[in-house]
């Protein structure tokens, strides 16, 4: 008996296996004395989150709390006035149109690449999945600016195909912009689909074509209402990544005369005077509508019960990738990944904008400017690179200890703890980043000596304050594929908890650990509303420096540092996967209950990262 | 830290690394240096000569405007800035208002001003002006309108002849075309003003977010004439664009550089030195030089013994000075009236 | 290889659908006895191994074939190649008279009348129990009044009648491969493929699904072919057995013949608990050959063997019979041995005895002997096994077509 | 409930690892028969249910205890309350004359000296054989010569001693099993529990290591404690059997006086298969009672039973005897009956047959009959059973302690 079906085979006969795990883990109950394990994670989380985001909430009803002279007056004009505002009523709506256009473009092309993927294999899929994630992986902000210099009048498109100036006026449209966040957003469709397809499993088909069900009847009676739930997953998180859109929105679309809810937001914040009650209320109502859509669809999933039940599929036949299916998923990724990376890189090797295209403005010079006696580009990258790495670390390990504590204890702290990151995730960065102003430079810090704010230790903190539900929310998606067992094997063979973390949880979910640094390391690298509000005077980190560049319309030497800035991610990509890759007894971590990849799923439950203007 | 030693003197990016600065709030902090807020081109070349002349090292927070007024009103109660510094009066006084900035304190060198810069100073003295451009002249393409039929005023774009190729910025977005808005409003009444851009919209009036838009569309053709802020037009002209700047001889809208003083500094001493630092026609003539401060160079300068740049039309232009204090004011609900009535 | 289409094959999926519909109503039952399926001489190639090689097989109308083989040996290929899922490389697939497969051709799934049962019962997780079953027969657009009838008849024949709102996740095991089979019986297929279907239940389930299996089966008189790597499945349920080994057929008899007559070690041992002991023949005389195993002395009826020949000899556990300590019995051999580990097993206890070093005889020979009085761990005893119950098994490899 | 801290409670890790570290270096022999875990009245409640309810049980030194019942009935419950990985809501557990557990105290599982064995083996797939093994040890800070020459004397007793290097990915589902135990044992602790540990394995893999376990376990005399639902699994390896239902023990005994002597129709049915007619005394003399089972006259030796009465009877598919058809024979029960379904078993046929009517005879009954003579779906047969394989049962559920 091959080793490999002989898996299969265990694994399919015992149903009850998952249960048993299940159960194992609440016996390990005991371990965690009335929930005080899960206190310093909830401490870290009210201090990170919690905390500064009250901070900025608050001042929706207590408008005073902040002033010169602090006061706990209530008012509720800036509820009333938000409320009552017809053009807020119109943005909601636009953002609404605007988010389920987008997600169902989204859902489109993320469904043809999953599917290509998952028809293929080889260098065709790990091509596929690679640019899917790199698409997952880039700020917004990079993309939006890709494309702007694409589509522009003047921009490259007009110069390459000598086209009409004003022929994309259309792009400059709401149309564009949901074609663009479509763009943006399928990855998260593609994550959640490749899982679905993966678990699609090929008997169910078979079943079909056994009772003489020909393709269009298979599809839109078995395969259609089986992939249902996924969609819905990969469609709620990209209609809320659309939905609270900061940057994409304001770089494509100010002038597309549809106010989005997003762009109240922004000019809330962003015109005298600033009003940061309003921008609270607004922010609550982003908050409450797209922890809606993605309560509904978790409600939705749970409903339909049967979309747990994980089917035993068999390795389909091979019969070659589908052609058809792959080739356009190239031309979806061209246009999504390419498209924006190749006009960055493009223009970062013009010495002026308006030279443009022409054989005399061809320069490498914003590339030398790295190594300027200045240093400013060299200086801001080499923070940029010290904060990632500071932050992942500190994120990974946070990360994994929260994630332990509420895979394998469960009590009302962990229950509290989850909502807690679910709901963060669909705060605009922004939103946050404010907070972290108004948190910690309160008056009340000064006494204490803890006025954080204005000092590299603030700008971290906001960092890790974005990226842990993220990464926590990864690795409990790794966790919750171990077998109780393992743990309580190591248990019962006397060793204490950090050891058991150390020794065997950690080895055991070691990809998707990696794969969280990575993460935190490229968003936090790239993160750019926190890091304009909150870098301390006189060292701006990368992304700012970009964004200077950017908002003053030198786009060739902006592109050049977002060009570098990615050369040196994928240094570390590079640096990082040869040692991953490192042959070791390890492999076998695929034991069947553990899966390798990181759960998609999971991934693709991240929702607003904000990574924008 | 991240590896870069700190080099006294030099420019702000060979401070000591993140880490090594330890978590000192700034009002405590009694080292040599203060926190410029700016969002200004011009910044780091001041700073440095200011450090070389003074000895005393300026952080700078460079972001973009918007995002600069959100920071410090967000730091309101515990300010960390010492010196701001960016375009739009109006903003300015918005802050003024809250009591953010420091008032009643005049510059050494405030007589130094032109007499064009010393009507823009605000009467409270809670800021200075530091330079001057029109917040929007006209510009048109002179490959597609002939010398003779060149706009000579704003009413000129109302002509069929302009149908549909004139453009402007979106004043929520840009923030010049705020104080051009106003400006109008100001000169014409509010209801004739109104009127005026609603019967530039009846023309075809397009809008685009920025200057750069703006001026492409321009360029390309899309439109004949603009109407955006002149140092981008001079900017554009002097790169060789076929482009031709146009002052209306009805007034043109002010928009001009502040800087002010927080009156909760720590080191004022050192702020306020540098505000007159940047009075100073010393300072001055680096600004007015394109290599440091590139299309912003273009300005009008408001300090005696300052030398324009030699791109700017030497040509007497008729100033309208904006009321700050109502443009402050009526800030929000006419943007969100020409939004509304003209963008949409 | 070009694509051979035979004659027959022009049937369009219309008329397809009225033969199956007009299969005589509510009567599953086929004339026996007439072979129904024909494989012959079968080839299939994948990934450049051979999957199956030189496959023949005749399936009479009616009856229920196993096709018993350890992991990985091809039955799922086999059954994969019966349902239309596979293609072969040689030889031809005919049931009911008609070609269903041969090299180029393959008459697709949902053109042969063929139902299919999954081991992970396979049951659509959105669709209630009515219309799992219902599915095929909507395909085949039936009325939606036969449909319920015909629903209706097939859970009452599974004994499922009073679950047709279920859903799939709401059913035990049990239940959920009755409506895998109900569905399957549906639409009245020809032949009924079942690929470990009962190998995901628990014991006690098996053992009242084999029952139940079988006298639905029975009741509808279908032509079965049952794939298993479980020997006890195969021997309690088989008309005929299908043994494969590495994409062969080793043996093929019915359960009886192939548990008492296995032509070769891998039968032998394959089919139940067999004690085989290697020995050397010493002597031969009108049928009966003495062989040497390791010193102890096996008479045997056998044909043909030559003196100083290498063979194997096999007697099964249950023939082992028990003496007092001390008695003699003449038999095929008897030895004494010492009970080294036991057993019980309710009406049984299970012994491994070890025999007694005496002269030449080797000690390390372990036997397995069941009986039905208890004994203790280190009790010695004298054991024989009747002449007719030893067998001589000659080669590894001996394929043999004949029942 | 206060919690409540029993004196000997007080010794530190650090003497514990002496102790454990002290324990005589290869011998795991223990002294047999002494009580070596006693469980008292242990109640257990979770979510608002009693999952265990006054739970009683004596383990000797050195005995191999199984935990026998259908699913949910709290067996790993209790194999989790003995590993101090479940605390408990009443009575107390000892093990080796210590507390173990008593509401409101739970000795920590890295504290008690327990080894546990999992059935999906629980192996961490990133560590190498011997780093499993070694793992408990290296807990322990054992000295590194002694860790090696530890794993080294454990993999030899589970026979893996040529594995050490290899990981769990490249073993087969026996040997994974065999590492499972190792690193158990690993630590000698005085207990070892075991949760289904052979269930996932396949039948022919699950029957070797049987054996294989036993001997192992003997070897090193080590308490045992094995949870299962396979009543095959219980009869053949335990020296007691505890069978549980619903959070109860239903009874307690050797396999043979399980199978033989069941107290309760849930005892008998789960135990193996039987046949339990339902009736009424009619008759009751000198130890001798007379039952009438829906019309068929039972004989059964029984003490003091009451006219009119209802009571099941019990006989066992082994115990009945086949007759050529027309003889009779005298016994306990006798009845005429037709085969319905028969399966083959190798060294036996297991047939279901259904009693003909005659009389008073009811025809619904169906028997379940072993007999080692071939016979066809059909054939009339005389039946009896033995009398003194008749068995009297009373209530559903007769707790019993004795053994
Ligand atoms: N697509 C394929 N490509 C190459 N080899 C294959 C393929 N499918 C199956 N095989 C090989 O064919 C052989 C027979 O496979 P098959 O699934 O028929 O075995 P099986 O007898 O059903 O085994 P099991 O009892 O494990 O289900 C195996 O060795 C398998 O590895
Ligand atoms: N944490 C819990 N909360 C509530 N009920 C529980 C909990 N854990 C187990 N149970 C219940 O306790 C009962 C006994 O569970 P246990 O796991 O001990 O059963 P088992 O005999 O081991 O069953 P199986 O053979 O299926 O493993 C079950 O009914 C189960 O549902
Ligand atoms: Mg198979
Ligand atoms: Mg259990």
């Amino acid at each position: 008996m091959s080793l490999k079906a002989r898996k299969l085979k265990m694994s399919s006969r015992s149903g009850s296996m998952t249960a048993l795990y299940n159960k194992s883990k609440r016996l390990l109950n005991r371990w965690s004395v009335q929930g005080l394990g899960s206190l310093p994670g909830l401490l870290l989380m009210a201090v990170l989150i919690l905390y500064p985001l009250a901070s900025l909430l608050l001042q929706a009803v207590f408008p005073h709390l902040f002033d010169m002279e602090m006061s706990w007056e209530p008012s509720l004009t800036s509820i009333a006035a938000v409320l009552t505002d017809r053009t807020n009523l119109i943005a909601v709506m636009n953002s609404a149109i605007t988010g389920v256009c987008a997600a169902v473009v989204a859902t489109l092309l993320g469904t043809l690449t999953a599917y290509a993927a998952w028809k293929s294999d080889g260098k065709v899929k790990a091509c596929l999945q690679l640019s899917v994630w790199l698409l997952f992986f880039s700020p917004s902000y990079l993309i939006a600016q890709g494309w702007i210099i694409f589509m522009q009048n003047g921009g490259i498109a007009v110069q390459l195909f000598g086209l009409q100036a004003g022929w994309s006026d259309w792009f400059f449209s709401r149309f564009g912009l949901i074609l663009v966040m479509g763009f943006r957003y399928f990855p998260f469709v593609h994550l959640s689909m490749s899982q679905a397809f993966a678990q699609l499993g090929e008997e169910y088909i078979r079943a079909g074509r056994m009772l003489g069900a020909n393709k269009r009847v298979l599809f839109t009676w078995i395969v259609f209402p089986l992939l249902t739930p996924a969609w819905m997953a990969g469609a709620s998180i990209a209609f809320a990544e659309g939905f609270g859109d900061f940057g994409m929105a304001a770089a494509i679309t100010p002038h597309s005369h549809v106010p989005t809810i997003t762009y109240r937001i922004y000019t809330a914040l962003n015109q005298a005077p600033v009003n940061y009650p309003d921008a609270s209320v607004l922010s609550a109502i982003v908050l409450i509508v797209t922890a809606l859509a993605l309560w509904l669809q978790f409600r939705w999933m749970k409903r339909s019960s049967y979309t747990l039940v994980s089917t035993h599929t068999k390795p389909m036949e091979s019969k070659g990738p589908a052609w058809g299916a792959v080739w356009t998923s190239y031309a979806i990724l061209l246009f999504a990944v390419l498209l924006p990376f190749g006009s960055t890189l493009t223009v970062s090797l013009w010495k002026t904008w308006s030279g443009g295209i022409a054989g005399s403005n061809w320069t490498l010079a914003h590339y030398a400017a790295l190594l300027d006696t200045d240093g400013e580009v060299l200086a801001a990258i080499m923070r940029s690179l010290a904060y990632a790495l500071v932050v992942a670390a500190a994120t990974l390990v946070l990360g994994l200890m929260i994630s332990f504590q509420m895979t394998f204890f469960q009590n009302k702290i962990n229950k509290a703890m989850d909502t807690i990151i679910l709901s963060t995730m669909a705060i605009p960065g922004v939103v946050l980043a404010a907070g972290f102003v108004f948190a910690w430079n309160a008056t009340w810090l000064i006494p204490l000596h803890l006025v954080l704010y204005g000092t590299p230790v603030c700008l971290a903190l906001a960092y890790m304050a974005s990226a842990l539900p993220y990464s926590v929310r990864l690795q409990l998606g790794a966790m919750s594929q171990l077998s109780g067992n393992l743990l309580t094997a190591a248990q019962v063979l006397g060793a204490r908890k950090t050891r058991v973390l150390r020794v065997i949880v950690l080895p055991l979910i070691r990809m998707t650990v990696m794969s969280s640094f990575v993460l935190t390391f490229i968003h936090t690298f790239f993160e750019l509303p926190a890091s304009a509000m909150l870098y301390p005077a006189g060292q701006p980190p990368l992304p700012v420096a970009i964004a200077a560049r950017f908002n003053s319309f030198d786009w060739p030497a902006g592109s050049a540092m977002a060009v570098e800035g990615m050369a040196v991610l994928i240094l570390i990509y590079l640096l990082t996967h040869r040692w991953l890759r490192k042959p070791d007894g390890r492999k076998e971590a695929a034991d069947n209950r553990i899966k390798r990849e990181t759960a998609p799923l999971q991934t693709a439950e991240r929702t607003r990262q904000t990574l924008h203007l | 830290g991240c590896g870069t030693t700190a080099k006294p003197g030099t420019d702000t990016a060979s401070t000591p690394a993140p880490q090594a600065q330890a978590a000192q709030p700034a009002a405590e902090s009694a080292s040599k240096d203060f926190t410029l807020y700016v969002a200004e081109s011009f910044d780091k070349a001041l700073a440095k000569s200011f450090e070389e002349k003074t000895k005393i090292k300026v952080n700078i927070v460079h972001i973009a405007t918007g995002d600069l007024i959100a920071k410090i009103q967000a730091e309101r109660n515990n300010p960390h800035w010492d010196v701001a510094w960016f375009d739009g009066a109006t903003s300015m006084q918005s802050l003024n208002k809250q009591g953010l900035l420091l008032k009643d304190w005049s510059p050494a060198n405030v007589s130094n001003y032109t007499s064009l810069g010393k009507e823009l100073i605000p009467s409270d003295r809670a800021f200075f002006p530091t330079h001057v451009t029109a917040a929007a002249a006209i510009a048109y393409n002179t490959n597609a309108v002939k010398k003779e039929q060149a706009p000579k005023d704003w009413s000129d774009l109302l002509k069929p002849e302009f149908k549909n190729s004139v453009a402007m910025n979106d004043p929520s977005v840009s923030g010049p075309t705020y104080p051009f808005v106003a400006g109008m409003l100001q000169q014409l009444g509010e209801a004739k003003g109104k009127q005026f851009f609603q019967d530039l919209k009846a023309n075809g009036l397009k809008t685009f977010p920025k200057n750069p838009n703006t001026l492409q569309s321009l360029l390309t053709g899309a439109t004949k004439a603009i109407m955006i802020q002149d140092t981008a037009i001079l900017n554009s002209k002097t790169k060789g664009d076929p482009v031709e700047i146009v002052y209306p001889a009805s007034g043109v809208p002010m928009l001009y550089g502040t800087i002010a003083v927080s009156p909760k500094s720590s080191r004022m001493d050192a702020a306020k030195q540098f505000v007159e630092y940047v009075l100073s026609p010393e300072a001055q003539k680096q600004m007015v030089d394109p290599k440091v401060g590139e299309a912003d160079s273009y300005y009008l300068p408001i300090i005696q013994g300052v030398e324009m740049s030699p791109q700017r039309p030497t040509q007497e232009v008729k100033w309208l000075n904006v009321d700050v204090i109502k443009g402050s004011e009526a800030e929000n609900e006419l943007k969100k009236w020409f939004h509304d009535s003209i963008v949409q | 290889m070009a694509a051979r289409k035979p004659p027959t094959i022009g049937l369009s999926g219309k008329r397809r659908r009225c033969k199956r519909l007009s299969a005589p109503g509510r009567h599953y039952i086929f004339r026996r006895g007439t072979m129904h399926i024909q494989i012959e001489r079968i080839h299939k190639r994948l990934g450049g191994r051979s999957i199956l090689q030189d496959v023949s097989l005749q399936v009479k109308k009616g009856q229920f074939t196993v096709l018993l083989g350890p992991s990985g040996c091809g039955k799922t290929t086999l059954l994969n190649i019966l349902a239309g899922l596979t293609d072969i490389d040689e030889g031809e697939i005919h049931i009911g008279g008609k070609l269903y497969s041969a090299p180029g051709y393959t008459m697709p799934p949902e053109l042969r009348n063929v139902g299919m049962v999954f081991q992970d019962f396979a049951l659509w997780p959105h669709m209630s129990v009515y219309d799992n079953v219902a599915f095929g027969l909507k395909v085949l657009r039936m009325a939606d009044k036969e449909i319920k009838e015909r629903v209706a008849d097939v859970l009452q024949l599974v004994q499922m009648q009073a679950y047709p709102d279920h859903y799939p996740h709401q059913l035990s095991g049990g239940q959920k491969q009755r409506i895998a089979i109900a569905r399957a019986m549906a639409t009245r297929p020809e032949v009924l493929l079942m690929d470990e279907p009962l190998s995901s239940l628990d014991a006690r389930l098996r053992e009242q699904m084999r029952w139940d299996l079988l006298r639905i089966l029975q009741d509808a008189g279908i032509t079965s072919v049952y794939v298993t790597h479980d020997q006890h499945e195969a021997l309690s349920m088989a008309d005929e057995i299908v043994l494969l080994n590495e994409g062969r057929i080793e043996q093929t008899g019915s359960p009886v013949h192939m548990y008492r007559q296995p032509r070769s070690v891998f039968a032998a041992s394959f089919l139940g608990a067999a004690n085989l002991l290697e020995g050397t023949v010493t002597e031969y005389d009108r049928g009966v050959s003495v062989v040497d195993c390791g010193g102890l002395r096996v008479e045997v009826q056998d044909e043909d063997a030559v003196p100083g020949e290498k063979v194997t000899i096999l007697f099964r556990p249950g023939a082992v019979e028990f003496a007092s300590y001390g008695g003699t019995r003449p038999s095929g051999v008897s030895f004494r041995a010492r009970i080294r580990q036991r057993a019980f097993h309710g009406s049984e206890w299970q012994y491994r005895v070890q025999i007694e070093e005496s002269g030449s005889v080797s000690p390390s020979i372990l036997i397995e002997a069941w009986d039905q009085s208890e004994r203790s761990i280190g009790e010695y005893c004298e054991l024989s096994v009747p002449l007719h119950s030893c067998r001589v098994i000659r080669g590894k490899y001996v394929v043999e077509h004949q029942r």
